[in-house]
């Protein structure tokens, strides 16, 4: 037996993406955002999409180009502070944003990689971030359901991968990537380094293979991944 | 029988397979066959068993079996582990069974007040692969039918076997319950159907041998 | 005001500061002080923050500045790091205020109408850190009261802060809502009420000065 | 600024464990199990304790020795079929035993670690694990209501730690030990190999030391870690 190759052309990839989708992108802030990705998915086009992300990077980099081209009707997140661009968006109504407590928008896409229907917590009860959410009486507290999050997509970045798709993160671009590349029908990694099967030490594996879809190798990094200078 | 089973693998799954019998179906795969065979106490990449000797002590499949990795193979915990089980990114398991019901519900971890050592890991596998075959002996030591109209022992999961590989026969579990698909050499189909506790389909046509 | 909240880290705690005015709390760290710096964006063991000519690209805080590590730290998830600060092991956490109530409210991420980029991580720290200290100026730039008796912005987490740090005085807040503690030099305890827009208590000992 | 030192004796760090304390010890058979902690366990003799763990060893190995010293009085587990004498104590009444789906005793564990209420899961459903749970209709669906599981102490075995308490594991070692070592007020680890600060790559360590109290050097294995002739 040996394990199957999963390399893809990062084009033939996000070709599956269709209208509608629910598409994950991994990264918080620069680190862990998957840029080439992203890029591919201006230029493929799919529209009326759903983003799943921390954050929406800032303007002209990240997901605002995605913003930007119109192709978001909805974003869930945690944080937009470093992009005046889609709260102007928000604000104007032109896309829908929900917004999440950062831990909990963790917790909700590891339990769609984790095949849970939700979690039960307490977090931001007695706060409007409750408002609206089922409420279970457990063992004489109240806790909110926080469903599971899955979507089609997933779009993440590695460091280092192996043509089975095990993945291995670095530093703080880590943050959604492990738990993004768990949660979608169809994950796609982009990879820095895309090695050869048995070059990455299977005890230090943070994403296994098993769940990821496609991984594509990187050429030279574009600017966006750069240390950014302000 | 367990060469058949072999055959169930395709090309690219994830395969799971439970002690005993099913852990013998990896015997029967070519070399560079590609799959990925997950055991749930956390690896992915499944390599040879391994005599004492040649052993990892810290190295074994859920049934504590000594096995080895393979380039490319992952550890994980438990958790990790069953997340991949749950979500959909197993395609296949093959279980043992106590009973399969003619509805594909499946029982196989309890007796009671014989035999009730703990359902493991055995019901999400059950419940959760995308494809769920079961490898058994046709009848149990006593000669009674392991395949019934309903299981009367604990269920394991309800409606999950697809297909059920026995010393006599494989039979496929669908809509309207059990469907004779293959016969072992030297067993005819009434012979099958005798020996199942259930009615069986046998198709009109002429049926493979393995 | 930076120097005297610092004291409030205590040898071996697990500490996560806010961004903006908690951050420079380091500056006031002996070099070997047992403590774990925390950020919410995977890190465990913040070391020194460094330039952009010194930076790598991958390493940030959850602030976004570029920071570098310490022996011993270590790198994960995003679960895992709120995991940390929900299960108690996060014990004390410095953060920013709009508002702060005399009941222990903390009002720090929206203002409707004006000011809404989302929540982030700040309600899990103001909910589940053992201890929450704010660090704010005493009075907004319109010159209002920030400390007040009930909280009118949208909450982040009710009952929450323990100690308030301003530019004015250290303020504890208990049962009996505010309770002065200290002041800065060259500031009256009176005046200390009058910027406080909530009944202070006000020791009737010689209080200490930082 | 540097990271607390939390190394400490074995016999320290057992002695906090009180009468009536839930415990939870790692491993997946012989791999992971703390066998030195357990030792420890056995000779300070807290009684009626409620043990948390995979499985029960084997007889006259793991925490076997803490049922033959009768000092467990509840076992919540998924699997007894290697140790006979579990299931003697069992059935006679000496133990009680909850029996989970090993996932779902993972997941309760995580969301103890995770400091949240419980999951919602369906696994179970339709079988006898599922009878006397919460049920908690969400989205057309029904779930059961799987509740955190916290514990006083776990016992946790790494391959290698360093003084902060940050721990790797090697292979199928892994198994419980990075879940139990979030789930509990005093985490106690041994480790093989016990190291300077620095020595663990930040970005492969397992369990991150910030979840551990105390972390102890283990000398020479004794013979239960060896692998096991059958």
């Amino acid at each position: 037996m040996k394990l199957p190759d999963k390399s893809s052309s990062i084009e033939a990839a996000i070709a599956q993406i269709k209208d509608g989708a629910t598409v994950m992108v991994g990264g918080f802030g620069v680190p862990g955002t998957p840029f080439t990705l992203i890029q591919a998915l201006v230029r493929h086009g799919a529209r009326d999409l759903t983003v799943i992300k921390n954050d929406a990077n800032e303007p002209d980099m990240g997901i605002d180009h995605l913003l930007q081209s119109g192709q978001v009707s909805r974003l869930i997140t945690t944080h937009l502070g470093l992009n005046a661009n889609a709260i102007r968006l928000m604000n104007a109504g032109e896309i829908t944003v929900e917004f999440n407590a950062q831990g909990i928008l963790a917790e909700r896409i590891r339990a769609g990689g984790a095949g849970l229907g939700g979690i039960l917590s307490d977090i931001g009860i007695g706060t409007e971030l409750a408002e609206g959410k089922q409420v279970v009486a457990f063992d004489g507290k109240n806790l909110l359901v926080e469903p599971a999050l899955r979507a089609d997509v997933a779009l993440v970045h590695a460091a280092r991968a192996d043509t089975f798709g095990n993945l291995a993160y670095v530093a703080t671009a880590q943050n959604f990537n492990p738990l993004m590349a768990m949660a979608a029908d169809c994950v796609i990694a982009e990879a820095e380094q895309l090695l050869h099967l048995g070059a990455l030490a299977a005890n230090d594996i943070h994403t296994p293979g098993v769940f990821v879809d496609h991984v594509a190798a990187l050429g030279a990094l574009s600017k966006e991944y750069a240390v950014v200078r302000r | 029988m367990v060469a058949r089973a072999a055959r169930e693998l395709k090309p690219g799954m994830v395969v799971n397979l439970g002690i005993g019998l099913p852990t013998r179906v990896v015997n029967h795969l070519p070399a560079d066959f590609p799959v990925c065979l997950h055991t749930e106490n956390g690896l992915t990449g499944i390599g040879p068993t391994l005599s004492a000797e040649q052993a990892d002590r810290n190295l074994i499949d859920a049934g504590g079996a000594y096995v080895s990795t393979v380039p490319g193979s992952a550890f994980f915990d438990s958790a990790t582990s069953f997340a991949l089980v749950r979500s959909g990114r197993l395609d296949l398991t093959m279980l043992g069974a106590f009973e399969v019901g003619a509805n594909g519900d499946l029982a196989n971890w309890k007796i009671p007040g014989k035999f009730s050592p703990g359902v493991g890991g055995g019901i999400e596998l059950a419940q959760k692969a995308r494809r769920v075959v079961v490898l058994t002996t046709h009848t149990d030591r006593a000669g009674n039918p392991k395949l019934k109209d309903r299981c009367s022992l604990p269920l394991t999961a309800k409606g999950c076997v697809a297909r059920i590989f026995t010393d006599m026969a494989v039979i496929d579990v669908g809509q309207g319950g059990f469907t004779l698909v293959e016969t072992a050499h030297e067993v005819s189909p009434s012979e099958v159907a005798d020996a199942t506790g259930a009615p069986l389909n046998i198709p009109e046509t002429t049926l493979p041998r393995f």
